[in-house]
């Protein structure tokens, strides 16, 4: 197996550590503070649930943490600190319908600095081979989904951060992600996930994005 | 579903193209050295008069070979008839080339003629018009990843531009054009009737040429779908 | 009927509101008109020249341009899915995107004619005959520009497809509209001319609509 | 309550009948036939849940029968057969970011002729009010969503085609959709949707997709 | 710097693949080049006499609409935020982004200005200024535009904000581009405008594209 642990392991034999820690954050989006006091701390081989209403700040939070949005106040704590230590994968999946998933895929290969060896396994592990050659947009929504998250098992990113990886799969594709999420988290790695579904593996923490709504008036009152 | 219909083409075009093309390489033998060796040269033009034997047939082929395509379109939309489709996909290159012959010959004449080889005359570019409608079927017919959706979607294109056909053929009419007006009008035929053997020997030669190498690109696609069918079925 | 001004209305809407490139056209006329003076020089005989030929060029671009979206965006979101799934007929749908686009980019330069043609050095007395020819013209434009949009709407090389197809149906158009201006303005009679141009418009009108329809339901295929 | 079943009973007391029914339907896409042989009819206040994994033509057979794509063979039977008797929702939700929830919402409603009412109570039925004059794209991904199945309560369309309609609802929504649901089918209406997830409510009936794979090879083979 | 080729890479294909508004560029030239001389008409003096003109106002236009989609096909369906998440640092990707765009407009038009040159009359010996002078101009142009394509990103009415935000920052090369074109053409020597021309370049290469990262990390909030 040539997930993130493996390529850690052969480099320096133990495992180098990883953390991803928030600090009373807080997010402002459209005029309206979105959740407030939130903190937490995750370290190798932990991750984290996180649930929440609609429109209780899901996205919002991971979208802070990948580096995207700015949160309002907060300290947020990264290890290690290089881009490219966090893998990203957001409600839409980012693959270009004009190229093929092989073409799609080794962009990000290369990009992220990926030998090719590893986006053979990344292929492996999502069953990609059947449609390895056909444009990305006569995918199904489904295949499309596996095809954009097959990113992650390219094995470069130690923080995994995923916005409902769930969506659109059949039991058999949840199952592989959630295979493919205990394999990099037992393997060393942190991972989280926003999800309405319960994740087919155990999250070490979970977090409620209901317990840190802020107190002001929802609705009108917004001023954007 | 239609291989009946396909089975008949095959077996016409069989009979049909061999005498086609006996017929056509007749025509070019006799018509190529009266009209360039043997035909009188223009008391103004000398002997760059030529040029017509090759222009002016190519011309008509070019216009001739869109009419084609565009009613074999018009019969495929409308009756979902593929052999209609076939004959209208295999027109557009022949149609093409012999556009590009005339915009080529015209351009050659053109320079002794007006000292110019193009200038931006309605005749000129409705021709132009009439290359890239022809270039813009078969990048469209191909553009798409299911062959039928090209396929429809060209049709469509090739009735829409059916309407350059008048256009072409009227220009020297409605704008004072430095291009010759029609030979052949209500008033008469108004070249030196020594011309008109060699001329129709031309134009016979290449409508011929036309008839044969439709005919060899149909049978090429009914065969390919034959066989594409053919995989299909054994692969299920 | 009303349909159709729902249509219009919600095209009409989004392009106001909307990082819609239909906007851009007003602007991409002042540009115009302030760059081709500034690329062609300052003087009068050669501007004056040339101002109907500008004039009618910068209507076909911006009209090529910003017809490439007049599907492609509805398609994007799920909207035209939604759209040929409704009460509404696919020939009205296309119609009213048709009459919007028109709205948004025909009619403000039509409009914006008379100032254009100032800027652009233009006799003053061209400015009746422009205004007539670009409002019998630019409706063909967009209505021959919604097939080719449509047609290519499904299709690889969109970019490049989009100007075969359309252009070629456009220089016509260009000509006789040209042409109208400037037999005017040498002090003839052009009642031929805009004959011609509203004829296009009949038959472009009387068939665009039901392309462009045909022409959409393959694409969605 | 003004569902489709209210304004049915209105105008002529008695429920219309409603049908769908496919014969021997067949697709094909991309060069390769994707199901085959399926038949199916539905009537008053039947619903049926269409489930299969990734790529067995779920999506493909609900475009079909809305009337986008085209299929190979077979024959399909609506009733009534008037334009708007369907309502379909697709992978997208086709909100325009740039206009608020309540003008996309007036969009529909006027174009499948709902009258005002309508729309309040689908309003209602969504419980969209606190967003109503916000722009689309500043929503969450379940509260586009929900803004997008709002066009079903306008109650103008007796045959409901869904295609995955509780992607990134939380269970308070998905609970929503379920009862919008049962109470159009109770009310005389059809349903028809393709999920992966079990709904709710229990459709009376259920196809699986996987049964109808037409026998050709996946993969290479196709001749796009 | 790896990374730096492995995005230039994946825009050139897609702009080659696509159905992108970046290969249009080559058509939007042929077409200029077909409609002007018919807008205007065939005498070869005044052709020969806008000829440069015409060629940059091209150029501006060219650039302009096809920078309306440098970031936003990105951004509409994902691919900026993972990029902006992605071992490559924004700058880079925003360098690439812009290379690829003058690979796929500028250097066209420049590689292909004498052949239009011909076609709009322009005198054979104008070819070496010509091409000299887009070859240094046209970077300056996708450079300055990337800017305005970032900063117009999230906003509303961005139609008719790019062309606001970016062309006042257009006019100068295109009036010394003309310039070192026309002198050139009139037997003067033109390397002082050419020098300047290059300044832009120079100016706009050091500073444009750290502007544009900060712009597009404020739009993707
Ligand atoms: C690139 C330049 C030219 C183009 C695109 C062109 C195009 C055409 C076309 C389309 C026709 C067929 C018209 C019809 O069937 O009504 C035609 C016919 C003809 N062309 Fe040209 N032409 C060109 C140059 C010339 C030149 C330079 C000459 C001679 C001075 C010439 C002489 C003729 C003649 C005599 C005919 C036959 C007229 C008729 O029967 O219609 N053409 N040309
Ligand atoms: N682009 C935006 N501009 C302004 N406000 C926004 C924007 N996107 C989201 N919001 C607001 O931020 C809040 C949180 O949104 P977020 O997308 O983080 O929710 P979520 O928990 O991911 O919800 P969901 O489960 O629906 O995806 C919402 O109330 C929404 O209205
Ligand atoms: N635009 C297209 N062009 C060509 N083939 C397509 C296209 N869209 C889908 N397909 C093919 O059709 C098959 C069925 O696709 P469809 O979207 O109907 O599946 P689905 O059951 O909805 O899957 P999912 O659960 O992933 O949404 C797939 O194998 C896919 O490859
Ligand atoms: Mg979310
Ligand atoms: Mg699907």
């Amino acid at each position: 197996m040539l997930g993130f642990g493996m390529v850690r392991a052969m480099s320096d034999q133990t495992q180098s550590p990883v953390t991803l820690g928030v600090r009373d954050l807080s997010a402002r989006r459209g005029g309206r503070t979105i959740f407030e006091g939130l903190s937490f701390e995750l370290q190798n081989s932990q991750s984290m649930a996180v649930v929440g209403p609609n429109g209780s700040g899901k996205s919002t939070l991971l979208r802070i943490l990948a580096g995207l949005l700015r949160s309002e106040t907060g300290t947020i704590q990264i290890d290690p600190d290089d881009r490219g230590a966090i893998c990203f994968a957001g409600h839409r999946d980012g693959l270009k319908g004009a190229l093929t998933v092989h073409e799609n895929l080794r962009f990000w290969a290369n990009l992220y600095g990926a030998a090719e060896p590893a986006v053979e396994h990344a292929v492996g592990r999502m069953a990609l081979e059947t449609v390895l050659d056909m444009p990305a947009d006569m995918l199904s929504a489904g295949w499309r989904r596996r095809a954009g998250l097959a990113r992650l098992a390219l094995g470069t990113a130690s923080i995994w951060i995923l916005d409902e990886p769930y969506t659109a799969l059949d039991t058999e594709n949840v199952a592989r992600i959630d295979t493919l999420l205990s394999t990099h988290v037992e393997s060393g790695g942190i991972a989280l996930l926003a999800t309405h579904q319960a994740p087919g593996f155990t999250p070490t923490q979970r977090i409620d994005m209901a317990d840190y709504r802020a107190k002001v008036p929802e609705g009108p009152e917004m001023d954007w | 579903m239609h291989l009946p219909i396909q089975h008949v083409f095959l077996k016409l075009a069989a009979i049909i193209q061999p005498w086609a093309a006996g017929l056509c390489i007749l025509c070019f033998l006799f018509g190529l050295p009266i009209a360039l060796l043997f035909s009188p040269p223009d008391y103004q033009q000398g002997d760059t008069v030529r040029i017509m034997y090759i222009h002016v047939p190519a011309a008509w082929m070019g216009l001739f070979c869109y009419g084609v395509m565009a009613a074999g379109s018009a019969s495929y939309l409308i009756w979902r008839h593929p052999v209609a489709n076939m004959v209208a996909k295999a027109s557009a290159p022949i149609g093409a080339m012999f556009t590009a012959l005339c915009l080529l010959t015209g351009m050659l004449w053109g320079e002794p003629m007006w000292g110019t080889p193009w200038v931006w005359d309605a005749r000129l570019t409705s021709m132009l018009v009439l290359f890239f409608l022809y270039l813009g079927y078969m990048a469209l017919g191909d553009a798409f990843d299911s062959p039928e959706q090209g396929d429809k979607a060209a049709a469509i294109l090739a009735l829409v531009g059916s309407v350059n056909l008048p256009i072409i053929k009227f220009s020297v009419d409605w704008w004072n054009s430095l291009h010759q007006p029609s030979i052949f009008s209500m008033a008469g035929v108004s070249v030196d009737t020594a011309m008109l053997p060699p001329l129709f020997l031309m134009v016979g030669a290449f409508q011929l040429y036309y008839v044969v190498v439709v005919l060899m690109r149909v049978r090429a696609q009914v065969l390919t779908a034959k066989i594409r069918a053919a995989r299909l079925m054994r692969a299920a | 009927m009303n349909t159709f001004f729902i249509l219009v209305g919600r095209d009409l809407r989004l392009s106001v509101r909307h990082r819609a490139d239909t906007v851009m056209v007003a602007g991409f006329f002042a540009i115009t008109v302030i760059l081709f003076p500034f690329g062609i020089g300052p003087e009068p005989g050669v501007l004056e020249r040339v101002g109907a030929g500008i004039l009618w060029v910068t209507a076909l671009l911006a009209s090529l341009l910003s017809l490439d979206h007049l599907f492609s965006d509805d398609e994007q979101d799920g909207a035209l899915d939604l759209l040929l799934t409704s009460p509404a007929a696919p020939t009205v749908v296309v119609a009213a995107k048709i009459i919007a686009h028109w709205l948004t980019t025909g009619l403000p330069l039509t409009l914006l004619a008379p100032v254009l043609g100032i800027t652009l050095q233009m006799p003053s007395s061209s400015a009746a005959p422009m205004m007539t020819a670009l409002l019998i013209g630019t409706p063909t434009l967009s209505l021959i520009g919604a097939v080719g949009a449509a047609l290519t709407l499904g299709a690889r090389r969109r970019g490049i497809l989009m100007p075969l197809v359309v252009l070629p149906l456009y220089i016509p158009i260009l000509i006789f509209g040209v042409g109208a201006i400037d037999t005017t303005g040498m002090g003839f009679d052009a009642g031929g001319l805009f004959a011609v141009l509203g004829g296009f418009l009949l038959i472009a009108a009387a068939l665009c609509p039901w392309a462009a329809a045909a022409a959409l339901k393959i694409a969605s295929e």
